[in-house]
């Protein structure tokens, strides 16, 4: 029910290809300070798509 | 308006809920029992998880008027987001409840605000709750099954037909043949139907949801009631 | 697909067995051109007509259909149904609000082409402001085409009055075509009880050669000849074939009077014929009307309905006839304009006896409430 | 003169009235304002329409995106004027940025939308609102859909043509109108508290 | 625009939400940002209705991002899914009737062209495939022919999304779909080449699984479309509701069309090629 | 057809004016005339009110000559000049609307089909340049695309001539036409090309300046609609009333323009159009 | 007053009452000579008859200046969306067309009246298919009653004109900013030459200003930015269940507000001819200068006969007529169409509305000879079957 990506900031790289993969906007946020994603969760739809993109497997729906 | 036994019934959640389903299910059901009952979708475009509405109407005697049902006996709470986030044809979510209505809410405890609950025990209404998604999790390993458990905690909650006329009713939704589903809806069937090698299985789940989330139902005390505050 | 046997439309409509089955009013109509045995059907979606469309669709792959394809718009749509109707063919199509607004160029020209087409319009909101909801403004810029146009009050009528639509089209003093109207989601997506014809069944097919104007097939004399030829002065015209084509297009209207009649039991039901208010409306309003009417009849009041299922042709005499009677008239609407409250007015002396309302559009329902608020004050 | 006797009050009037002009309710001419749908003179409507803001439990003002964006000259000036006027009669702002549907949905405690104003006034239980800034179409959507469904006596500050659908509508209105009804609330005020 | 049109008025600045404020501050209007400054800057669609993983709206997410001019674009929309996302954008965007946005467009264009003559307004269409090559083909032909200089984006998910899935003339030939229950029984239309014969001066055709290509191509044919004539780009955005596939697997299903019947393609006029050069300097776009 | 269609009931041969009678003894109906034979046979356009030295009544006179079986011939008009003529043509012929040509006729030739699957029934569309390429380019072109088995002929004068003389998308860049008063901005649309980007089987583009290269490319383009799909022929038939030249230069304006490389004769077809070609031209 | 919207008047004056010139030309002239005065910034094309030859003039008006831009678009339907559009970008735009072409480009005019655009279009009347017929004939107003936009019924050449200019001042108030259409029966006023007054060349009408709109010019220099035109107004979670109902009350309300300038601009949504007649003919368009030459015919037999002629069709003066008619005891409405949409109107108004008679109707491209008028009145009255005064 409150299903949302999750980011795992251990394995991400913050190169971005999720953030171009998602159909909807201002979900992911770029830090360029950490080179990571933050997610906004309650505006994800968890529809999974950018899981299938991401290189370092470091997102999940749950 | 008049003396008839008459039971309005408002169903809203969020496309991909099924909440088109199950009331179809309960008016086939209702049709089945000998009840005279019609069934009215509200679609705004069909989109996944944008609201979704739909309307009961179960009388003894032949009901004519159509269209979204304005002043409902019962109201079934699909998504915590129709209350939390307003994601409701009708707002507030309660709006035109009559008197001595019942809603339930798909929640392990209800999300109504204090001011709700003081307006809806005016309306001397009883709140129910069932964690309808996390029991079809657990039960039938599905979230798209959330509309089946909220037929059980109705049920539980009113028995507005026959639990055989209910199966009945399911068998010959899901099973195939007869029954037509729009776009959307006849894609999210194949998700669901698609977990189980047969038809007969499925129901035999459904029955078994049924029955489990009849058990998790709930009445919430409203305040100045017995029991509440 | 199962086989049909050719029954006398009567036989059908009338007397043969009847089951109940708990259906849509999209799937009414699939029900209806299973049992009409249609050539052809022409497809374009709308909402929230498409799914009617797509039921026709599936009974066409199952061979109830011979022919079925989705055109590239509903002009285009309107504009191949008339070149199949003009082939000599039973072809059914279906659309709504904005779809009819797009085709309308044609819709004049199926009724002076004298085609016997069957359209189903799921009427629905227009725009601007865009909405898919249902409303029945359609109708009113319809009622000049030409058209018969028949009005359901819900899925039993919309699975009927298709069928009996084919029957007054087709006959050769009729020959034009039959819209035939229900309003959108409150009939196209409830879900109600419908009693069906034996599927086993089905109308006797179109023999074009019974129309009263010549098929375009090659194979039927004159061999020359044009549909529709420019009829305008000239030395080699005169302006009054132009004129007493038109007046041709409305006798045929006027003598589907008497099909009409035979097939749907007159063109207006009355109930409570001794009432002093009339609920006077069509389609959906009909229904939320009853539910208004039962709760005001238990509180003493002497109100009617009469119930209006032939737009065009338009039942004037037999409303004149009620609302001389009576003390008030009420018509309540699904559109913002009041068409039938005018066509009403239009045909009665005392048009300060009508309550032009109440209209609901935009997609809102109609609560028996509101209509019942008229009566009580009427009945002061 | 008009023959309609149709009155333009707070609601709630139904499930869904007639526009107000559609009942012979007419806009005033220049010069003059319209008050429960009838014509006054400017300053009885402005007089009015201070009175009724300062005798209010919870006044509110609705600016629109002509007043809320600095978009042409003259708009700072009016938008200050407004601010003041809501300063002396003690009135909440809350702005109607844009006209879309909004989705998923509006926060009525921060916002207003016309297409639903009824829930911003529900949500904060506002018994006077006035409406200035917002193109006619929407204002008078808005207007309509809050008198139907909402006891709110509505006020709109209109810089064209006025509102039929507004309990007290200005027409031509400014500046000087803004600094005017400000002036009226003071002295009203003041006369109250003597 | 004149950015003073986002530009609160001082003295009610307070009273804007969060959501304008953050747009003001942080919105793309005026800055130079792309496809990848994305998750950097406020988007300028806020949320959207749309089902989860549909390719649509990411298409219209990546070109949103991609407008060379957000500050100063038109958009100009058709009834389809893509309505729900763009009428949720900070631009103007318009949506009269069904298939004739290129007429609506090309009316807008000449007539913002006479109220502002020394100022880029860019116009573009932004449909889906029912509406450019069904309903609308004439339409969207006509202003090409004409040389209208608008862009023309077609967002390409090959089915009447909206309305529950029907084949459109972009369906794939064989699929089955609501009215085309035997399968479909003709090509894909070829709008791209008929874009190349009906004067389009610039071209291309892209998947939402490339995102810097989108992004290169929505820049340079808008870019042209202002000075030299139409252009017309058309991605390919998979709908996972109607097509019956995972939201997850959208991407997926993008990069195998890219392999096959949607490859990258671009064609232009020898004038656009040396624009092109000329304002990009001869930097290529690679997608990994 | 049927046999007996046009043969005239007993007792009334007397009594019929004698174009019909004519028709009957030597009409075209299942005989295997062409262009050549003109002049020795019955025409099926009996006269028309076009005007003097019109190029599009030449076009159509020849088209209709070289239609391959006129007995099983269904024309699809539309509004314009031809219309005109069309009343007055012995084949069983209709006016819709404007634009609307091929939409009629896909819903005609299916209809066809369903109730004489057995036989071969042509239908054909000829309509002007505004029909086909302005107000009707959708249909047309959709047509196309589905792949219907007709055949469309466009009869080019470049303008909207009959409603007095309006600049077409079919009129050259530059002419200055009623509501192009500055002289046309675009090129002639090529919708030879589109035609074939439309999946046409055979596309043609002649004129009546060579008649029998006109009646070649008709004949191909109805034979090929019967087996393989969807077939188009343009044909430049300029217009000296509305283009302001002398009706006797009609033709010799045609080779002008031919020589000034303004205008070209053109022929796509398709492999499989080719190779039916070849079969059946050879059989001949 | 802080007020500063006194600006131009004069010129306005100066068209409608200042000063006018003799000029001898065709109704399709006269739509030139007023799109010339008019200011218009866009104008778009497309050829049918009877209406390709005012839009031709256009064109050159175009050619000469006039006019900022102007082209033949592809069809009907394309027109009236690119007129739209043009009018979305904030300017004064102009069309035309006829019967079909109405036909054609049908689910455009409520489009333009729902989006409140001042679009001003003139309509020459003619048949409609089936059968095709390029001649006059109103039918087609008869299928626009309902789409929201303003309606005004053109008698002549000089009603043409000055109809199209008064168009654009009602069309373009802020109150009302709604499509006006222009009718005229085709040919009968088209292409009839007459005597006309026309005010000078050299004044016209001020510009358009979309600052004055009752919505947001689309133009990204006017806030809000964020606009959709138009909405998705569907009931939702986010869209009030009356907020469509509301906006369409709103289209309706704005074509009530035009009342009170149309009276300004035009004298009168209608005009009555010997008020307090028994025996009125009641008619719009062409159909009026026939009845006034029956009316001459019935006022030489010395009957108590008197003329209305309806101006505005949309709004329709309902309350006007009623007042005109209360002495009345017979009211022919003489149409040039087969569906007398005319006559139904008014006898929806009326009441005692059997002493609505509706005839005669002619169409199909007939003319109406006055006798037949007269003839109507007399069947009704009782007092003949002769065609007197022929």
């Amino acid at each position: 029910m409150y299903l949302s990506v999750r980011v795992d900031t251990e394995k991400c790289i913050g190169c971005k290809i999720c953030i171009t993969s998602c159909p909807e906007p201002n979900v992911f946020i770029f830090l360029p300070e950490q080179k990571l994603v933050e997610v906004n969760e309650s505006r994800c739809k968890a529809c999974g798509l950018c899981t299938t993109t991401c290189p370092k497997d470091a997102l999940s729906i749950s | 308006m008049n003396a008839m036994e008459k039971t309005f019934i408002r169903m809203s959640g969020l496309g991909g809920q099924g909440a088109v389903t199950a009331a179809h299910i309960l008016g086939s059901a209702a049709n089945k029992d000998g009840l005279e009952s019609t069934v009215n979708p509200f679609f705004g475009a069909e989109k996944r998880l944008a609201p979704a509405e739909s309307y009961v109407r179960i009388s003894s005697e032949k009901v004519y008027e159509k269209g979204e049902v304005l002043y409902p006996n019962i109201i079934m709470i699909f998504h915590p987001h129709v209350i939390t986030m307003g994601k409701c044809y009708t707002m507030p979510f309660f709006d035109g409840l009559q008197e001595g209505g019942s809603i339930l809410i798909n929640a392990d405890a209800p999300l109504v605000s204090d001011e709700d609950l003081r307006h809806l025990a005016d309306l001397k209404a009883k709140v129910y709750y069932v964690p309808a998604t996390d029991i079809a999790t657990k039960v039938a390993g599905s979230e798209l099954s959330t509309n089946i458990a909220m037929l059980g905690g109705l049920y539980a909650m009113r028995k507005l037909t026959s639990m055989e006329a209910l199966k009945e009713s399911m068998v010959e939704r899901f099973g195939g043949g007869k029954f037509v589903a729009s776009g959307t809806t006849a894609a999210l069937d194949d998700a669901v139907t698609g977990k189980f090698a047969k038809v007969s299985q499925m129901i035999e789940k459904n029955m078994e949801l049924i029955a489990a989330a009849g058990a998790a139902l709930t009445e919430f005390p409203l305040p100045g009631t017995k029991g509440g505050e | 697909m199962i086989d049909q046997k050719i029954v006398d439309p009567d036989y059908l409509l009338f007397e043969a067995p009847r089951t109940s089955e708990y259906i849509t009013g999209s799937e009414a109509v699939r029900e209806a051109i299973k049992r009409a045995n249609v050539d052809m059907a022409i497809a374009y979606p709308i909402t929230p007509q498409s799914e009617s469309m797509h039921l026709v669709g599936d009974i066409y792959a199952q061979g109830y259909v011979k022919e079925y394809f989705r055109g590239e718009n509903e002009f285009a749509v309107m504009s191949s149904v008339a070149g199949a109707s003009m082939a000599g063919v039973r072809v059914f199509t279906a659309t709504g609000g904005p779809g009819t607004m797009r085709a309308f160029e044609v819709f004049p020209t199926w009724a002076g082409a004298r085609l016997p087409i069957v359209c189903a319009f799921m009427t629905r909101g227009i725009n601007s402001p865009l909405t898919i909801q249902p409303d029945t403004i359609e109708m009113a810029y319809l009622l000049e085409t030409g058209i018969l146009m028949l009005h359901a009050e819900n899925s039993q009528d919309l699975h009927d009055m298709l069928l009996m639509a084919f029957m007054v089209a087709e006959k050769t003093d009729v020959h034009i075509p039959v819209g035939v109207f229900a309003d959108g989601f409150f009939v196209t997506h409830t879900r109600d009880k419908v009693n069906m014809l034996p599927e086993d069944c089905k109308l006797p097919s179109y023999d074009p050669y019974t129309s009263p104007v010549p098929v375009m097939d090659m194979e039927n004399v004159p061999v020359r000849q044009m549909r529709d030829p420019f009829v305008m002065k000239s030395n080699f015209i005169s302006y009054a074939a132009h004129a007493s084509w038109q007046q041709e297009i409305d006798a045929a209207a006027e003598r589907s009077r008497k099909y009409l009649n035979h097939y749907l039991g007159g063109l207006i039901d009355v109930e409570h014929e001794d009432a002093d208010i009339f609920i006077v409306t069509s389609g959906t309003a009909v229904s939320q009307s009853r539910e208004a009417i039962a709760t005001a009849r238990e509180e003493g009041i002497n109100v009617g309905l009469v119930k209006i299922k032939s737009i065009r042709p338009f039942p004037g005499e037999e409303i004149r006839a009620l609302a001389s009677r009576s003390k008030g008239i009420i018509v309540p609407e699904f559109n913002r304009v009041g068409w039938l409250a005018k066509e009403i007015c239009s045909v009665i002396d005392e048009p300060r006896k009508v309550v032009r309302g109440p209209r609901v559009f935009g997609g809102m329902t109609m609560p028996p409430e509101l209509i019942l608020a008229e009566i009580r004050r009427i009945n002061q | 003169m008009r023959e309609s006797s149709y009155k333009v009050l707070p609601g709630p009037e139904g499930y869904l009235p007639p526009a107000a002009a559609t009942m012979g309710v007419m806009l005033p001419d220049p010069g003059q304002a319209i008050m429960e749908g009838e014509s006054v003179d400017r300053d009885t409507a402005l007089r009015a329409a201070a009175l009724k803001l300062i005798e209010a439990r919870n006044p509110v003002f609705f600016p629109g995106p002509l007043i809320l964006w600095d978009w042409k000259p003259g708009v700072a000036e009016k938008a200050t004027a407004l601010k003041e006027l809501a300063e002396a009669v003690g009135a909440k702002m809350i702005p109607m940025p844009d006209y879309r549907p909004k989705y998923p949905m509006i926060n009525p405690a921060i916002e207003v939308n016309p297409n639903h104003p009824n829930l911003t006034i529900w949500h904060n239980k506002i018994d006077v609102c006035l409406f200035i800034g917002v193109h006619c179409h929407y204002a008078n959507l808005a207007l309509k859909i809050i008198r139907g469904g909402t006891d709110c006596y509505t006020i709109a500050v209109c810089a064209e043509a006025g509102h039929e659908e507004a309990m007290i509508s200005l027409r031509d209105a400014g500046l000087c109108e803004l600094q005017r009804l400000r002036e009226l609330v003071i002295e009203l005020k003041g006369g109250k508290n003597q | 625009m004149s950015k003073k049109i986002i530009t609160p008025v001082a003295s009610l600045a307070h009273i804007l939400p969060e959501d304008y404020r953050d747009l003001v501050d942080r919105g793309p209007h005026g800055k130079s940002v792309g496809i990848k400054d994305l998750g950097s800057f406020k988007e300028i669609t806020e949320e959207h209705p749309h089902c989860a993983g549909c390719g649509v709206s990411l298409g219209v997410r990546l070109a949103l991002a991609a407008l060379p001019a957000p500050e100063d674009t038109l958009v100009v929309g058709t009834p389809g899914c893509s309505f729900f996302a763009l009428s949720q954008t900070a631009l103007n965007y318009s949506n009269t009737a069904f298939g004739n946005q290129n007429s609506v467009a090309s009316g807008l264009k000449r007539m913002l062209s006479i109220r502002y003559p020394d100022k880029d307004k860019d116009v573009v269409v932004m449909a889906g495939d029912g509406g450019i090559a069904d309903i609308g083909l004439d339409m969207t032909l006509h202003s090409w022919f004409r040389g209208e200089k608008i862009s023309t984006i077609m967002l390409d998910n090959e089915v009447y999304g909206n309305t529950g899935g029907q084949e459109s003339g972009m369906s794939p030939e064989g699929q089955v779909l609501h009215m085309a229950p035997k399968g479909k029984n003709f090509k894909k239309i070829p709008v791209f080449e008929m874009a190349r014969t009906a004067g389009c001066v610039y071209g291309a055709k892209v998947t939402i699984a490339s995102p810097k290509r989108l992004g290169m191509a929505v820049n340079r044919a808008i870019l042209l479309a202002r000075e030299l004539g139409p252009t017309y780009i058309q991605i390919y955005t998979p709908c996972p509701t109607n097509m019956k596939f995972s939201p997850a697997d959208t991407l997926r299903i993008a990069k195998e069309a890219g392999r096959a019947h949607y490859a990258f393609e671009e064609f232009m006029t020898e004038e656009a090629a040396g624009r092109i050069a000329a304002m990009e300097g001869g930097q290529e776009v690679q997608e990994d | 057809m049927k046999t007996g269609m046009l043969k005239i009931s007993p007792g009334f041969e007397e009594i019929m004016p004698p174009e019909y009678r004519e028709l009957v003894d030597n009409g075209p109906y299942g005989k295997d005339y062409g262009i050549g034979d003109l002049g020795s046979y019955k025409e099926l356009l009996e006269e028309h009110p076009l005007c003097a030295g019109c190029g599009l009544a030449l076009s159509l006179r020849l088209t209709l000559a070289s239609l391959p079986m006129p007995e099983d011939t269904v024309i699809v008009g539309s509004t314009g000049c031809s219309a005109l003529a069309f009343p007055q043509v012995a084949l069983h012929n209709i006016h819709s609307l404007f634009g609307n040509q091929n939409a009629v006729a896909s819903g005609l030739k299916r209809a066809l089909k369903l109730r004489f699957p057995e036989k071969e029934k042509d239908v054909v569309v000829i309509a002007g340049d505004g029909a086909t390429a302005d107000i009707g380019l959708d249909m047309v072109m959709q047509s196309w695309l589905r792949r219907e088995k007709i055949t469309t002929i466009m009869l080019d004068n470049e303008a909207y001539a009959n409603t007095g003389g309006q600049e077409s998308g079919m009129s050259m860049q530059g002419a200055v036409l009623n509501m192009a008063p500055t002289g046309k901005k675009f090129p002639k649309l090529s919708l030879p090309e589109i035609a074939h980007t439309c999946g046409c089987a055979y596309v043609a583009a002649a004129s009546p300046a060579k008649p029998k290269q006109l009646a070649k490319v008709v004949r191909r383009a109805i034979l090929v609609a019967r087996e393989i799909g969807p077939t188009y022929v343009q044909l430049y038939s300029p217009c000296p009333t509305n283009y302001k030249f002398n009706p006797k230069e009609t033709v010799s304006l045609i080779k002008q323009r031919e020589k000034d490389g303004l205008y070209q004769s053109k022929e796509y077809i398709s492999q499989e159009a080719q190779a039916f070609l070849e079969s059946i031209e050879v059989k001949k | 007053m802080c007020s500063e919207k006194q600006k131009n008047r004069d010129t306005v004056a100066e068209l409608l009452h200042g000063l006018r010139n003799k000029a001898f030309i065709t109704g399709s002239e006269a739509v030139a000579e007023a799109v010339k005065r008019a200011n218009v910034d866009m104008a778009i094309a497309y050829p049918i008859t009877p209406q390709s030859e005012s839009m031709h003039l256009v064109g050159e008006l175009f050619a000469k200046g006039y006019i900022r831009d102007y082209y033949r678009a592809e069809n009907e339907f394309a027109v009236m969306a690119a007129v739209h559009g043009a009018a979305l970008g904030g300017g004064r735009v102009f069309t035309a067309t006829s019967g079909p072409g109405t036909l054609r480009a049908m689910e455009m005019f409520p489009v333009w009246a729902g989006a409140r655009q001042p679009i001003v279009c003139a309509f020459m009347c003619r048949g409609v298919s089936l059968p095709p017929s390029i001649q006059p004939e109103n039918i087609e107003m008869g299928m626009l009653l309902d789409t929201g936009m303003l309606m005004l019924h053109a008698e002549n050449g000089q009603d043409f004109f000055d109809m199209i200019l008064q168009a654009y001042l009602i069309a373009e108030q802020p109150d009302v900013h709604l499509p006006v259409g222009v009718f005229a029966d085709g040919f009968f006023v088209t292409h009839t030459r007459e005597e006309m007054l026309l005010p000078p060349e050299d004044c016209c009408l001020p510009p358009y200003d979309p600052g004055f709109a009752p919505v947001p010019v689309f133009d990204m220099e006017t806030p809000p930015m964020r606009i959709t035109r138009d909405p998705l107004l569907n009931k939702s979670n986010f869209i009030s269940g009356s907020a469509n109902a509301s906006w369409h009350q709103e289209v309706l309300a704005a074509a009530e507000r035009a009342r009170k300038h149309i009276a300004h601009f035009m004298g009168g949504l209608l005009e009555v001819e010997n008020p307090g007649a028994k025996i009125f003919i009641a008619a719009s368009g062409t159909a009026v200068s026939q009845s006034r030459e029956a009316l001459r015919m019935m006022q030489a037999e010395g009957m108590d006969a008197g003329l209305i002629k309806i101006k505005s069709i949309r709004p329709f003066p309902a309350s006007e007529l009623s007042k005109a008619l209360e002495a009345a005891d017979l009211v022919v409405v003489p149409e040039f169409n087969a569906g007398g949409w005319l006559a139904r109107e008014i006898r929806a108004s009326i009441d005692r509305n059997h002493r609505v008679i509706g005839a005669p109707r002619v169409f199909g491209g007939m003319t109406m000879p006055p006798w037949l008028i007269v003839e109507e009145v007399k069947k009704a009255l009782g007092a003949g079957q002769n065609r007197g005064g022929c």
